[in-house]
């Protein structure tokens, strides 16, 4: 029963993209796990692995030329790393649905919406072609869209419709997980808005969990549980949301929260992390953050971090923890 | 490296199945009673454009309408003689100014429509009035049709012409029907009064016949015959052998050796009446100048011209004549193959430059035959290639801007169609001859009726030519036939234009 | 939309004209001289006179064309001077041929291409890939003519199987669209790798495996139908090309179509059949581009809104005087 | 130190050219192309070295006509019994002129036209030049060649000529399309502002910016210029004899396919081998040029 309770559980994941003339590390040894109706904040740069990780759960990175190298990913007690094709099939939509980026290329510009919502129910709930398009009408009603509109192409809705009719397709077959890419970066801020209430109570009408990629800390304090942050590949620190927001360990992580504008002080000068993320084609040997961080000793740049836990479910990977004296100097953040 | 490696492989797979070519399936004959194959076909390299035989006059035409029309006479090649065909007999006036011809009073055209003199006077005029090729041999030589009765009419010439029942004997002059071409213009000429009715004709591709049940003479057992358009000699011998046509002319030269291995079928040569010549402009330029001609007469390589243009299949020609024409004469022998001589009169030409224009391969490879001969006693010779067009409008006897050129001129049985070479004024007089002495011999010749005397004359013209050298005459081309080996009943002819209308093929 | 059909139609009418004009002209300078070709090169100078005025050559050649173009406009082909038929009869009788062999050669090209370039764009860098390029590159490269001549060597002469010429049937198509098809086949395969691979990057290909449907689905449905328009161009371009008659092909085959119809006319000056038989295949071609171009709003709904509003040939750009 | 590391080598310092010549060079088709044509390119320039034009390639032997392969000829003898492969050398000077010079006549006429109607849009000029060009393109190019080498005449010159012309509306529209989308870069508005000249504009500011769509027709062009102008001379209409050009050798092979099936194959060989080296490169270019189109 207590195992049940876990619903994906990610161990290990290792992925390469092999280039011909070089091989970039894009995930590198990520565990993770997410409770049935939890949702889970994954957080970090662009180009830091989040979409990868994504992708890998939905056992649909390119290939090639992405390679999983190692690594186990249970979904509901079962290793979607060895599952067939066809198996694959039944899992992607049903199961677990995945929503993208941008909403403005993510449909298909050929087909309508109502066929595109529809052809999910037709795969997975075997409807044949009538009633899957009716149930299209009604989920397009759900997320808010005038059912008549079925008929339509993609490119008469604008970016924020596109996003809905992005949601419906994925809720149509009541998956357990929703994967969530950035699914608001793309959109106005009002629209972002609406987006993510409209997220937040369809995932409470159904129960679902969420993964919610994010670069937006401000998103994730509004949705999520649990938060993880990934740095180079690398989940560099995980917590409660509560954890990650008021007792941030890992200094990436307090540079990240340092980079906000402050709504307070309005005079503050921003923070930003000095730098750039390393060539992920040639990460160090040691701590990826090091030439970027202001702790960074010499072992650092030597030594790969642990994982350092903090009691329950907080851990971040850093050196400076060896020393158990650490403690980040801390600013008070009032974040809302 | 993967991508040149496939390409060598691909490149070898092609070589491998061109060399591969094994021999094509062999069929077997069957023996038993002899039938007849209900339909025919004829393939041949020139297409058909129209059914009316008056329109044109072309060897691939003329074998149609020898199917499809009659004529008053026909000449027969082999007896040298002319036989009753619509006209039962004829008689020349005196003054050889009229001809007055008995016709049939059984024959009916494929239309049902009564054959009578009026429409022999109806299809004269019609030639005179048509301007078309065919045309130019009733202009100026039949000045009217009188209808004596329904089956008797009298021809009335402008000037007396030994040769007119030659013309009549054309399938030009075939007899059409008034009342079929003033009902349909296009399709009304096709109505003839021959065995066989056209009733499908698709320029480019094929003529299609069938047999006239209520024809007036002996009939064939074939029920369908159709001329097919075949342009490569190839494709048409491989037609032949795959048993899709019964009839190919004039296979290529390579491949008669196929034919000869094929026990089903059969190979016809036939003596030709067609010359290829080198012909001088002679009224102007290089071509004038008879020292440069006899060099060049005495410097060409005749059986290496005869080998490279038409592979060796012609038969050498001595004097600029047909073979089986009115009046042939060469007791006077072959220009002698003599560099030295040949130089002799280059140096006393002041030409060193002599241009030959021509218009398709064969006549081209002669000419690249002549340059390099040419080039030994150091006449320099440039060789313009032509459209067929263009060539004719450049050499018509007016404009004559040729310097020289090479040409091939079928020729006809009767003596006077030699004014078509020699005459003054005639396009193919291709040496633009105006010589007094020719042109009074072929008037005299005209109008003889004393054999002796008519020959005499026609030796003089062929003897004055080989002393000018206006005409260097080449080779007589050599035709051959392939032909599946149960066709029967056609009459080869050695101007082309065979009769094909009797032809039957046993099975 | 018929307001585009209507103006595409009206927009062909100036091309009509001019490639009349041109072709006239050209044809029309050709060194053959017509009326030789007609009376035959014995004919008297009557008889040449005579036939000079009958065909307008005694006037200078803006009086034929305009005496050919007036009859264009009430409808009237003309004659072919040399089988003095209407050039229209002439024509009709061979553009089935030609349709025939247009169809077999896209037949052949699309049946052999599409599955071909879908596979390359899919296994993209693979053997499989390189091969299927090689071979279209080679099959670009060869020569039409070169390829009938092996292909009548081998099928007609070494194996008998089909004819080696002419039209007969179902079984001579075979060979001239293979033909025909092979360099039309190593472009479209291009085209369909290329455009395929364009759109198998496409977001929207990952939605819809992340929605459970099979890649083999994502490939045929969703990405083949994005990646349609340029092969529906190509499509279109080499029907265009075919109307127009292989001439090549058609001379190797003995094909009695339009392309040799040109060609044989060509040779003898015969200007109204080789003007009248380009502009129908002017008109033909544009009417097939037309119909490729309302094909491709029907294939993306995006280009439909296009047609419908006015005047996007062009967009006028007024410059400021300086 | 960090900011270098993360730059690119595809960014480190080397010119356009350099870069595309770096990125041609990773093609082995296209190299293996360019091998191709700059042997061929030497054959003909050294054709006259090679082989004696009168002796070898139009000089008869009469006794050796229609020998098969073998070790005196390995190409054999054609109909008159001219070696073939010396032919085929001299062959080469036909093929690879006329090619080059059609696109040459078709480059000059077609980017000078496309530039203009390019730069002036909207206006009179535009409309003047794209109609010709859509008078031109309407009528397929193998039957505008014929019709024009039928009117002019069938030599080597008009061969070129209508081989070029039938391809002009091709540049002109490649060049428009070009020029369409540089002119509305900023830079032209800037040169427009210093007051440079409009024909300046063009051809120093606009035309270099265009020259990659160019540049990669006009490589694949010839290939296509030289199989137009085989095609025409197998229909007679192209060089005269007794020249060797490959098309016409096909053509004059065509009578003897059956046993001597070696005369049009070499020919054959010829002519697809050297267009294809000039699609790879073509294709070896274009990839190079716009590295988008690579995967």
């Amino acid at each position: 029963m207590e195992k049940n309770k876990i619903l994906l559980d990610v161990n290990h994941l290792t992925v390469n993209y092999e280039l011909e003339d070089e091989t970039v590390e894009a995930v590198r040894d990520v565990s993770l796990y997410i409770e049935r109706g939890k949702t889970l904040g994954l957080v970090g740069e662009t180009g830091a692995g989040k979409t990868t990780t994504a992708l890998a759960i939905l056992n649909l990175i390119p290939d090639p030329p992405g390679v999983i190298k190692s690594g186990k990913i249970t979904l509901d007690g079962e290793n979607v790393l060895e599952k067939s094709m066809k198996e694959m099939t039944h899992i992607r939509g049903k199961e677990v649905s995945m929503i993208f980026q941008d909403p403005m290329t993510s449909l298909n510009p050929v087909f309508t919406v109502g066929d595109q919502i529809a052809e999910a129910l037709m795969i997975h709930e075997k409807l044949d072609k009538s009633a899957a398009f009716k149930k299209a009408q009604e989920m397009l009603e759900i997320v808010g869209i005038p059912g008549e509109r079925a008929g339509e192409y993609p490119h008469q809705f604008s970016g924020g419709m596109k996003q809905r009719v992005v949601i419906a397709i994925a809720l149509a077959c009541n998956p357990q997980l929703l994967i969530a890419d950035e699914p608001t970066t793309a959109l106005d801020v009002t629209i972002q808005a609406q987006v993510l209430d409209l997220m937040k109570e369809l995932k409470k009408r159904y129960g679902m969990a969420m993964l919610l990629i994010t670069h937006d800390l401000g998103i994730i304090a509004e949705t999520c549980d649990y938060v993880a942050v990934m740095y180079a590949g690398q989940i560099i620190e995980r917590g409660t949301l509560e954890e990650i927001f008021n007792t941030a360990r890992h200094p990436y992580t307090e540079g990240l929260f340092n980079s906000l504008p402050n709504i307070a002080d309005r005079k503050e000068r921003l923070k930003p992390i000095p730098g750039l993320m390393p060539d992920p084609t040639k990460l160090p040997k040691g701590c990826a953050f090091a030439p970027r961080c202001p702790y960074a000793s010499a072992s650092c740049i030597e030594e790969m971090p642990e994982e350092v836990h903090f009691g329950g479910t907080h851990f971040c990977r850093c050196n400076a923890y060896k020393n158990p004296e650490f403690r980040i100097e801390r600013e008070d953040i009032v974040y809302e | 490296m993967k991508k040149l490696l496939v390409s060598l492989i691909c490149v070898f797979l092609i070589c491998g199945f061109v060399f591969a070519g094994g021999s094509g399936e062999q069929k077997s004959a069957s023996a038993g009673e002899i039938k007849y194959k209900d339909s025919v076909v004829c393939a041949d390299g020139s297409q058909i454009t129209t059914g009316d035989p008056q329109a044109i006059n072309n060897l691939q035409h003329n074998r149609l309408f020898k199917c499809s029309h009659n004529t008053l006479v026909s000449y027969n090649t082999a007896e040298a003689k002319y036989e009753p065909e619509l006209a039962t007999s004829w008689e020349w006036s005196p003054d050889l100014l009229t001809l007055t011809l008995k016709l049939r009073d059984d024959v009916t055209f494929q239309n049902g429509e009564k054959f009578t003199a009026k429409d022999v006077e109806y299809s004269y005029k019609r030639i005179m009035e048509m301007n078309s090729t065919a045309s130019s041999k009733f202009v100026g030589v039949l000045d009217h049709v009188e209808v004596v009765d329904d089956y008797t009419v009298k021809l009335v010439l402008v000037k007396p012409n030994v040769d007119w029942l030659d013309t009549l004997a054309l399938p030009l002059a075939s007899i059409v029907n008034q009342k079929a071409i003033e009902a349909d213009e296009l399709k009304g000429p096709w109505i003839g009064t021959g065995m066989w009715i056209i009733t499908d004709l698709e320029e480019g591709d094929f003529v299609h016949m069938v047999k006239n049940d209520n024809y007036w003479g002996e009939k064939t057992e074939t029920r369908e015959l159709t001329l097919r358009y075949i342009s490569e000699s190839s494709a048409r011998l491989i037609a032949l052998q795959n048993g899709e046509v019964d009839v190919c002319i004039g296979p290529a030269s390579t491949e008669k050796s196929y034919v000869l291995e094929d026990p089903n079928l059969e190979l016809i040569e036939i003596p030709s009446a067609t010359c290829c010549y080198f012909a001088f402009n002679t009224s102007k330029g290089p071509g004038s100048d008879e020292n440069l001609r006899l060099a060049l007469a005495h410097c060409i390589n005749y059986d290496d011209v005869i080998l490279g243009a038409s592979s060796g299949e012609g038969t050498r020609a001595i004097t600029n004549w047909g073979p089986i024409t009115y009046g042939y004469y060469d007791g006077f022998g072959d220009y002698t193959y003599d560099l030295e001589l040949a130089k002799q009169y280059l140096a006393k030409s002041a030409y060193k430059t002599l241009t030959i224009s021509v218009k398709d391969s064969a006549r081209l490879r002669a000419a690249q035959i002549i340059q390099a001969n040419a080039k030994e006693i150091g006449l320099t010779i440039n060789i313009e290639e032509l459209e067929a067009a263009a060539l004719t409008a450049k050499s018509a006897f007016k404009t004559a801007e040729h310097e020289s050129m090479i040409y091939t001129l079928g020729w006809n049985s009767y003596g006077d169609d030699a004014s078509r070479a020699y005459g003054k004024g005639s396009n193919t007089n291709k040496a633009t001859l105006s010589d007094d002495r020719v042109m009074e011999l072929l008037e005299l010749g005209r109008s003889c009726t004393d054999d002796t005397q008519r020959k005499q004359y026609y030796a003089e013209i062929q003897t004055l030519n080989h002393e000018h050298a206006w005409y260097l005459p080449l080779f007589y081309t050599e035709l051959s036939v392939a032909i599946n080996k149960g066709v029967s009943g056609v009459i080869w002819e050695g101007h082309q234009s065979h009769d094909y209308s009797r032809i039957e093929v046993s099975l | 939309m018929h307001r585009y059909v209507i103006k595409r139609i009206l927009l062909l009418i100036p091309v009509i004209i001019g490639v009349s004009f041109m072709i006239y002209f050209i044809m029309d300078l050709a060194p053959g001289d017509i009326i030789t070709q007609l009376v035959g090169e014995d004919a008297s100078e009557e008889q040449i006179m005579a036939l000079k005025h009958q065909y307008g050559y005694d006037r200078s050649v803006f009086y034929r064309y305009g005496k050919y173009m007036l009859g264009l406009l009430h409808g009237d082909l003309g004659t072919s001077y040399i089988t003095k038929k209407p050039v229209w009869d002439m024509y009709i009788t061979r553009l089935p041929k030609t349709f025939w062999l247009a169809v077999g050669a896209s037949v052949v090209a699309i049946g052999l291409s599409i599955p071909l370039g879908i596979v390359s764009a899919v296994k993209s860098g693979s053997l499989i890939d390189n091969s299927c390029m090689v071979l279209a590159l080679l099959g670009l490269s060869m020569p039409n003519f070169w390829l009938g001549l092996l292909l009548i060597i081998e099928f007609s002469l070494n194996l008998g199987w089909v004819p080696s010429g002419g039209f007969r049937g179902f079984s001579s198509v075979i060979l001239p669209a293979i033909t025909i098809g092979t360099g039309h086949m190593a472009v479209m395969t291009r085209t369909t790798r290329s455009s395929m691979i364009d759109v198998i990057r496409q977001d929207y290909l990952r939605t819809a495996r992340a929605k459970g449907v099979s890649e083999r689905k994502v490939i045929t449905k969703h990405a083949f139908r994005n990646a349609f328009i340029p092969i529906l161009t190509i499509i279109g371009g080499q029907l265009c090309a075919g109307i127009g008659g292989a001439v090549i092909t058609e001379s190797v085959f003995s094909w009695p179509g339009v392309g040799r119809l040109i060609i044989d006319y060509v040779h003898q000056c015969d200007v109204p059949v080789v003007t009248d038989a380009i502009i129908m295949t002017t008109i033909i071609t544009g009417v097939i581009h037309l119909a490729v171009d309302l094909l491709y709003a029907v294939v993306d709904p995006r280009i439909k809104g296009k047609y419908s509003r006015k005047g996007i040939r062009r967009v006028r750009v007024k410059k400021e005087a300086a | 130190m960090v900011k270098e590391k993360l730059v690119s080598k595809q960014y480190r310092k080397r010119s356009r050219a350099g870069e595309v010549w770096h990125r041609l060079r990773k093609n082995k088709g296209a190299m293996a192309g360019l091998a191709i044509i700059i042997i061929l390119a030497l054959i003909a320039i050294f054709a006259d070295v090679l082989v004696d034009y009168d002796t070898d390639v139009i000089g008869m032997t009469l006794k050796d006509r229609l020998q098969h392969p073998s070790k005196a000829h390995i190409m054999g003898t054609d109909d008159l019994g001219r070696d073939i492969f010396s032919r085929l050398i001299y062959g080469s000077r036909f093929s690879l002129s006329v090619g080059v010079v059609a696109v040459a006549i078709a480059v000059v006429v077609g980017v000078i036209l496309g530039a203009f109607a390019g730069y002036y849009t909207g206006g009179i000029v535009e409309d003047i030049i794209m109609r010709f060009t859509d008078i031109f393109a309407a009528v397929p190019n193998m039957l505008m060649a014929i019709v024009i080498v039928a009117a002019l005449g069938a030599n080597t010159l008009n061969l070129m000529i209508s081989v070029g012309v039938t391809s002009i509306p091709q540049f002109v529209r490649t060049t428009r399309a070009a020029v369409l989308t540089v002119t509305g870069q900023e830079y032209i508005e800037s040169a427009r502002a210093i007051g440079e000249s409009e024909t300046k504009i063009i051809f120093k500011h606009i035309l270099p910016n265009c020259l990659s769509p160019i540049i990669v027709r006009v490589t694949l062009r010839v290939s296509s210029a030289i199989i137009s102008a085989s095609s025409l001379s197998f229909l007679g209409l192209g060089v005269p004899a007794p020249a060797p050009e490959w098309g016409s050798m096909l053509s004059s092979g065509r009578a003897y396919l059956r046993g001597y099936s070696y005369m049009t194959l070499f020919p054959g060989l010829a002519i697809m081998i050297t267009v294809l080296a000039f699609n790879m490169v073509g294709d070896g270019l274009r990839d190079a040029l716009d590295p988008k189109l690579k995967k």
